[in-house]
């Protein structure tokens, strides 16, 4: 590992802010801290985002970092960045006051981000990426190809798979954040924070990126983790700091807490952790049945290849897998928002591929996108306003024309308090809250118009434990009142606690549909990777396309 | 009735005119291009181009040389694209409607220092045709590429050159980045704002030095709205070479050709009826690109003012 | 406005005359605008300058309702004479002449002066533009030696009766002889212009003309391949003074004198003046700097005693106007 | 809402027109430059537009067509679009309503009136309806579109009213001014002030802000066309037809623009000649950009706009100087008002906490997500 460091070394005349002085990740002593912040105190219109935080991290070391959705964790971290400017308080490095201004700042003192949204430009390769902002060698020209070879030679040292010359938009989700940390490598950083690094990954890339952070933390780099999951955050840290609405719960080591103690400091009170369902119901009839569809995806490739699937009502059905292998096209081709380009989709029997989206939802499906921010909400809508995005059109909200502003007031009300959506008001923007409780928006809005068939993608990523509690908690509830659910996640612990099938999915087939009570995360794996069992692989080979699985 | 338009001088002819009336638009629109791919998008560049066919005019009567002139055109198209990114980038305005300001401006200030300075139309001396030996002499292509003055060069190598800015060095590494994520390239350092002033002096020193091609090049006079809103149409042939030089090359080619075309169908007596002819140019740009369009991403930042998330 | 009063009896006092202008492009677009500006400041000296004749002007009124505005308000403002100097300010003339009787307004390009609808207060007057366009054409059939001439229009149907003239010019000359029309679809574009004027001249002409604002980039163009440009409206022999071998002037001051004496003399409109070279109103000049054969002048005086004579008739269609503003 | 709120709305109301005061102090320069009196110049210019009955009625009747063409901006600014063919939206509506209104002048003036309002709207509607229907399906971009499309209307224009529709009478009596003939009277709007040109086309202007209002906050129309324009992705996820409502957003817009040429031609002209609009495009997108994109901002914005051009020409009139001067006035004002608008955001923004009810009022760019109505996109690069 150490040559792989001092080979980095030598491969900064790139020019850049080259961390100069002794703090370089290679002379490291142990245990001393890095970088120290005293009495942070930032405000945000109506909300004291932290609220006299203290914190440190040592060389070496791996310290998390906890909190709810809201409680200040990103914003304490962008503080350290330079992005936001603290009104009180102190940042020290090695011991010294520094005053960082702007991300260069940081960079300058050795300090590397991993945004929560990544920050890339995906129209540009990965080696635009990583040179970005860097003094080339022959300015004002590029020097792309000396930029490319120290990125081969850092993915090398730290186990980073990345083609340089792909344009980041072609990439998965897990090759983007090993860009970005390379960005903060090729940059020197001798210290690096991960804005919820894991909420995104699926597990064979979480481990990826686990052993690569192990690497770092042996060569003395100092690294922060800000996530949702405990499970992960016991296993790889050193430390723990929870954070709870802007204020310091407190900082402990990793070896004293458990899953339990560690929810009750950051929601504080018991969270019920393990989610036990009710004895499986009687499977009732077929509410959604996908029979041998196929779809393109946005560049025109293939994505779903013939899947068939059938979801009964008063179940929930996983899907598994990992990210990319038609998941995305899955959602969008049942809820109207991809053609199909062959096959069948039918709710209650009927088959309503010429259906258009509108028409679907009144047909009683209801959809829970993905990327929520992007595609589930209008940020600068009210909230009143987002309640009814898909039934504005309905007799409850209005007379055709006009809206029935009174109506939809109080049915916000209503919701807001059903669902507990912390706002100020129904007329606040979407934009102000939290992404907990935007979700918890789209989920009213969603399983409020019960509907027959719900799929839902991804609904917990990036969700605080309080927050995926509850989604949990009404996923279950609406399934017992006979609710058809498809749940798309690449978290295997949530499809394992919640669904009662799970099927796998791996280049746009499914290659496998297993009950709950006889599978594991192993088998799951085994086959999200691709890896048939033997029967069902001869059965693949011979038949071309994939059984329907009823 | 149109074998006329198909004898080999002609179309030699038709070439001809085409290459040199894309001269502003190509200019103009490289210039723009700049600033779009930076997320600024700037509706007043015929008020800059006015301002700067105007200045060479002046700088060149009062006796000046002519590359004066075009210095002086530079220096107040920076100044103008300056303003503009005062405005859009600091001031954080809306870029359409800014765009619109800056256009009035410039058509104002430069008819009234017009009215002041100079008082009727006159005309001046421009640059020459100046066919490039040898070049000059191919038949055919060397009249159509190589018989022009050298501000019709000048657009021309100005392709390359913007290409090579925008791909191949740091800056357009920047601008680039800033145009599409400018968050991202702020927390590397980039100054986004110092980008988009970067871009928004190099539009307007181009957008001037497009209108120095009239009034000292092409036309050698200067009146009042002389562009006649040739500035407008620089920006959509931006939109139709999908922020890309050599669709803008393409884009102001095919309208120049168009336009040539029916002055050459005029001219000729060809009997289509002029008000037809007329409306051809703008219609088969946007025939062209309706049949042609393809799904380019566009500066995803375009016309989006950039301020750190507080 | 209408709630001010109607203006003072016209020219009553013993103060300046005052004249108002309201005209649709800029006092400089050596074309329409420009050859009124021009004769007004020409008769303003005549007269003994400022403390004789006041000139207020607007300018840039291509909006009708701005012009219209204008109007109203010189007439309220109490001037003697109202010129509303375009075509389209036709309504709002007649609309506003019929509030402020008292005030003259002379509009053109027209002969409609309201008499049949009972307004008495306005003059019209206009251009016969077609007389120089044929001596023009004749000129350039002269000067022509490949027979082939160009000519630059604005938008198609104006400036018809100069266009057509000149044609008949040079059609009367040299039969054989080829004009080729070509319009820009625009009244403001130069560069369109500039490019015509190539186009034209690699088609073979090697005399040009035309008309409108625009022509300033043509003009440039002619210059700099020597080829002869035969102006017309304003004096443009600044532009090109080297190639611009005649120029058809509209001369108004005959025209804004006789109107100042018939108002004084209580006589507020009614009259309908037209250009021509018979009074004095177009008037062919030829460049001074430039040597031209005098068997072409000769060629061009003799077209113009013909005109004058009535011994051709340069107007080809039964048309007596023309708009080239 | 509390006293010290609408004070704060109150101040935000007047940033602009304390910015358009700035600017003219700044346009004293340009006035010294001329050797003018600033003071005699402005001092015509608040008169001329404001200082009598005159003044005041020519603004009004400025005001018209900036608010019917600023309500069209609104449309298209909430829907996501930019609308920069105004112009030519303008001159289509201008000769649609008088084909119509000459053509079938036999009709009761009570049935050809209401026809002849509607063909300017149809055939605006049509004109802005091809660039969105081009957005919406080819992904052609609007502002190259719309751009085009103006210079197209005028050639359009220049055409009829030299050939087809050039007036009957002007040919028989051999004059050929280009123009159209004149609208039966019976159906020209009435004059509200006689003597002036100010006609009740302001009252339906007026209305139909109330209307544009409605639409856009009280009907789901409205709500869909705001909601593609602020985020097409979720629009398109909520089953809103996007590409239609992007279409009917650019020709709504149209639509008000080409009503705003009827409504020139029924009340100010009655015909249609050359230079019937002249900018009235541009203008209005700055005085819908003054009233903050609404459409009941757009009213007092539109007369404040109109005031200003109004005061302009009194301007040059009074201390004539060249007409120039106005315009480059006009950009700085321009200039100006869109720079002060940081100011009124960031005091928005620091006001969020306080009332939670930040009014729904979106600058273009700072909040719109990225727009992917294009069919399928794909990347390149
Ligand atoms: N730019 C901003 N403007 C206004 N308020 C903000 C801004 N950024 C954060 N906040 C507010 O500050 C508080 C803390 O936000 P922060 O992003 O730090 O939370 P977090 O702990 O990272 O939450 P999550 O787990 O959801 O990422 C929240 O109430 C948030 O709404
Ligand atoms: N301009 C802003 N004004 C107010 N709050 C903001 C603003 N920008 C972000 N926030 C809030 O800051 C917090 C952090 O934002 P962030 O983008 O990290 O989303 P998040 O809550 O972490 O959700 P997720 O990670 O699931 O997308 C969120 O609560 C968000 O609502
Ligand atoms: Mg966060
Ligand atoms: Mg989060």
């Amino acid at each position: 590992m150490l040559t792989g460091q001092r080979r980095i070394e030598d491969q900064f005349v790139y020019g850049i802010s080259r961390p100069t002085g002794g703090h370089r990740a290679v002379n490291f002593r142990l245990n001393a801290p890095y970088v120290q912040m005293y009495g942070i105190v930032k405000r945000f219109p109506g909300v004291m985002a932290c609220d006299h935080v203290d914190f440190d991290v040592r060389r070496g070391e791996l310290h998390a970092l906890l909190g709810e959705n809201g409680a200040g964790k990103s914003t304490l971290m962008r503080i350290l960045y330079g992005l936001y400017q603290p009104e009180e308080g102190r940042i020290l490095r090695d011991g010294a006051e520094v005053t960082i201004h702007s991300p260069t700042d940081a960079i300058r003192q050795g300090i590397g981000m991993i945004h929560q949204h990544f920050m890339l430009v995906d129209t540009l390769t990965v080696t635009e990426n990583v040179a970005l902002g860097l003094k080339s060698s022959r300015e004002p020209l590029l020097d792309l190809d000396r930029v490319e070879a120290g990125i081969r030679e850092l993915s090398e040292a730290y186990g980073l798979q990345i083609d340089p010359r792909a344009p980041v938009w072609t990439l998965s989700v897990g090759e983007r954040q090993r860009v970005e940390i390379m960005k903060a490598l090729y940059r020197g950083a001798a210290m690096l924070i991960l804005d919820e690094p894991t909420a995104v990954l699926t597990p064979q890339e979480v481990d990826e990126l686990f052993v690569t952070l192990g690497y770092m933390k042996e060569n003395g780099y100092s690294l922060v983790l800000i996530s949702h999951k405990l499970q992960e955050v016991l296993a790889i840290s050193d430390r723990i700091t929870v954070l709870r609405a802007g204020r310091l719960v407190g900082t402990v080591p990793t070896e004293d807490m458990t899953r339990q103690a560690l929810a009750r400091m950051m929601v504080g009170r018991d969270v019920m952790l393990e989610r036990t369902r009710e004895e499986d119901l009687d499977a009732g009839e077929v509410r959604l049945r996908l029979e041998d569809v196929k779809a393109l995806d946005v560049t025109g490739q293939p994505a779903l290849r013939g899947v068939s699937l059938s979801v009964q009502a008063g179940e929930i059905l996983g899907i598994a897998g990992i990210s990319g292998n038609g998941q995305r096209e899955l959602a969008e081709v049942i809820a109207g928002l991809r053609p199909i380009s062959g096959g069948n989709v039918e709710i209650d029997g009927i088959p309503i591929t010429d259906w258009s989206t509108a028409r679907r939802t009144e047909g009683g499906l209801a959809y829970i996108p993905e990327e929520r921010m992007h595609d589930g909400v209008v940020r600068d809508f009210a909230v009143s306003e987002n309640l009814v995005l898909q039934e504005h059109t309905s007799d409850k909200f209005s007379n055709g024309i006009f809206l029935a502003f009174d109506y939809i007031a109080r049915y916000s009300r209503q919701m807001i308090q059903d669902f507990y959506i912390k706002t100020p008001d129904i007329r606040t923007m979407t934009r102000n809250l939290s992404g907990g409780n935007i979700q918890r928006l789209i989920l009213a809005r969603e399983l409020s118009r019960r509907p027959k068939v719900l799929v839902a993608a991804q609904p917990t990523r990036g969700i605080d434990i309080g927050a995926i509690e509850y989604i949990y908690q009404q996923l279950l509830e609406q399934r017992d009142k006979g609710m058809a659910t498809l749940l798309i996640s690449e978290d295997l612990d949530e499809l394992l606690a919640l669904c009662d099938r799970i099927a796998v999915i791996y280049e746009g087939l499914i290659m496998d549909v297993l009950d709950r009570d006889s599978t594991s995360a192993q088998e799951l794996g085994l086959l999200m990777a691709g890896v048939h069992s033997e029967k069902q692989g001869a059965q693949l080979e011979e038949q071309g396309a994939q059984p329907d699985i009823q | 009735m149109f074998d006329e338009l198909f004898t080999i001088t002609t179309l030699i002819g038709i070439l001809h005119s085409c290459v040199r009336l894309a001269t502003p638009y190509l200019l103009a629109s490289l210039g723009e291009t700049f600033g779009q791919r930076s997320g600024v998008l700037n509706l007043g560049v015929d008020g800059i181009m006015l301002m700067g066919a105007f200045f060479a005019f002046y700088v060149v009567f009062e006796g000046h040389n002519l590359w004066v002139g075009v210095l002086a055109a530079i220096a107040v198209g920076i100044l103008m694209g300056l303003l503009k990114a005062f405005v859009s980038v600091t001031m954080q305005s809306l870029q359409g409607i800014s765009g619109i300001g800056l256009y009035l401006f410039g058509l104002g200030l430069s008819s009234l220092l017009f009215k002041t300075l100079i008082g009727s139309v006159e005309g001046v001396s421009g640059f020459r045709q100046l066919p490039i030996p040898l070049l000059a002499d191919i038949p055919g292509i060397g009249h159509i590429l190589f018989n022009h003055n050298i501000l019709v060069y000048l657009a021309y190598l100005m392709v390359p050159v913007s290409w090579f800015v925008i791909n191949r060095t740091t800056l357009g590494l920047k601008i680039r980045a800033v145009g599409h994520n400018p968050e991202a390239a702020d927390t590397l350092g980039v100054s986004v704002n110092g980008v988009r002033y970067t871009t928004m002096m190099i539009g307007g020193a181009l957008a001037a030095v497009a209108g120095a091609s009239l009034s000292i090049g092409l036309q050698n006079v200067f009146q009042e709205n002389m562009t006649n809103g040739l500035g407008f149409i620089a920006v959509a042939l931006v939109y139709f070479g999908s922020w890309r030089t050599a669709g803008v090359l393409g884009g102001s080619l095919l309208f120049s050709l168009v336009n040539a075309l029916q002055l050459w169908v005029q001219a000729l007596a060809i009997p289509v009826p002029s008000e037809i002819a007329v409306m051809m140019p703008y219609i088969m740009t946007i025939v062209v690109l309706a049949f042609t369009a393809r799904q380019i991403q566009k500066p995803a930042a375009l016309a989006r003012s950039y301020e750190r998330g507080e | 406005g209408g709630s001010e009063e109607d203006g003072e009896a016209a020219g009553a006092e013993g103060g300046a005359f005052r004249v108002a202008i309201v005209m649709p492009s800029s006092t400089t677009d050596i074309a329409w605008s420009q050859s009124m500006f021009d004769s007004l400041v020409a008769v303003q000296t005549e007269m003994g300058g400022e403390d004789a004749m006041k000139i207020a002007f607007s300018e840039g009124m291509f909006r009708v309702t701005d012009a219209s505005a204008a109007i109203r308000d010189y007439a309220a403002e109490g001037f003697d004479l109202v010129i509303a100097h375009g075509a389209q300010y036709g309504n709002s003339v007649f609309e506003v002449a019929n509030d402020f009787t008292d005030t003259s307004f002379a509009w053109g390009t027209s002969s409609d002066t309201g008499a049949d609808r009972g307004i008495e207060n306005v003059f019209a007057y206009g251009a016969v533009a077609n007389e120089g366009g044929y001596v023009n054409g004749v000129v350039a059939a002269m000067l022509s030696e490949n027979d082939v001439i160009g000519v630059i229009g604005p938008v198609a149907g104006d400036a018809k009766l100069y266009i057509d003239g000149f044609v008949r010019g040079v059609t009367d000359v040299k039969p054989d002889a080829q004009v080729n029309v070509s319009y820009t679809g625009s009244f403001s574009d130069t560069t369109l212009a500039a490019e015509a004027a190539h186009v034209h001249i690699q088609a073979g002409a090697d005399v040009l003309t035309g008309s409108a604002q625009q022509v300033v980039g043509a003009i440039g163009v002619a210059n700099e391949n020597g080829v002869a440009w035969l102006g017309t409206q304003s004096d443009q022999i600044s532009l090109g003074p080297d190639v611009v071998v005649t120029n058809q002037i509209y001369n108004w001051a005959n025209v804004v004198t006789d109107m100042i004496a018939k108002i004084e003399a209580g006589e507020l409109g009614g009259t309908a003046y037209k250009l021509t070279f018979d009074n004095d109103g177009l008037r062919l000049e030829f460049n001074e700097n430039i040597e031209i054969d005098d068997e072409v002048k000769e060629a061009a005086r003799a077209a113009i005693e013909d005109i004058k004579s009535g011994v051709v008739d340069p107007v080809l269609l039964e048309e007596d106007d023309d708009n080239d503003d | 809402m509390n006293t010290r709120l609408y004070l704060a709305k109150l101040i935000d109301v007047l940033l602009p027109v304390l910015a358009m005061l700035i600017a003219l102090v700044v346009g004293v320069l340009l006035l010294l430059l001329l050797g003018t009196d600033p003071f005699e110049a402005y001092s015509a210019l608040i008169r001329g537009a404001l200082g009598n009955v005159s003044g005041i009625t020519q603004t009004l009747t400025k005001a018209t067509p900036l608010l019917l063409v600023g309500l069209g901006i609104c449309i298209a600014f909430r829907g996501g679009v930019i609308n920069i063919g105004g112009e030519g939206q303008i001159v289509v509506g201008a000769l649609a309503a008088t084909a119509f209104g000459v053509g079938f002048s036999s009709l009761p003036a009570l049935i050809l009136l209401p026809m002849t309002l509607v063909s300017g709207a149809v055939a605006g509607l049509i004109w802005g309806g091809i660039p969105g229907l081009l957005k919406a399906r080819l992904g052609v971009n609007e502002i190259l579109t719309t751009v085009m499309m103006n210079q197209i209307a005028l050639r359009l224009m220049n055409f009829l009213l030299r050939g087809p529709m050039l007036d009957p009478e002007h040919v028989a009596a051999g004059t050929s001014i280009p123009q159209s003939a004149a609208l039966p009277e019976s159906i020209w709007l009435p004059r509200l002030v006689p003597r002036t040109l100010f006609h009740s086309g302001a009252i339906l202007a007026v209305l139909l802000a109330l209307a544009v209002y409605f639409l856009l906050w009280r009907t789901t129309i409205g709500y869909r066309i705001r909601a593609v324009g602020l985020n097409p992705n979720a629009s398109k996820y909520a089953g809103i037809p996007v590409s239609k409502y992007v279409t009917l957003s650019l020709a709504l817009s149209g639509m008000l623009c080409g009503l705003a040429g009827a409504v020139e031609v029924l009340g100010v002209h009655h015909r249609m000649l050359e230079g019937l609009s002249g900018g009235y495009g541009f203008s209005g997108i700055v005085a819908a950009l003054f009233g903050k994109l609404h459409p009941l901002g757009a009213i007092p914005a539109s007369a404040l706009f109109g005031a200003l051009l109004v005061g302009a020409d009194k301007m040059q009139r009074a201390v004539q100087v060249p007409s120039a001067l106005a315009i480059a006035l006009q950009g700085l004002v321009v200039l100006f008002v869109v720079s002060s608008d940081l100011y009124v955001r960031r005091r928005s923004r620091r006001r969020v906490g306080d009332d939670g009810s930040d009014e729904p009022l979106v600058a273009e760019g700072e909040t719109r997500e990225e727009s992917v109505v294009e069919p399928e996109e794909s990347k390149e690069e």
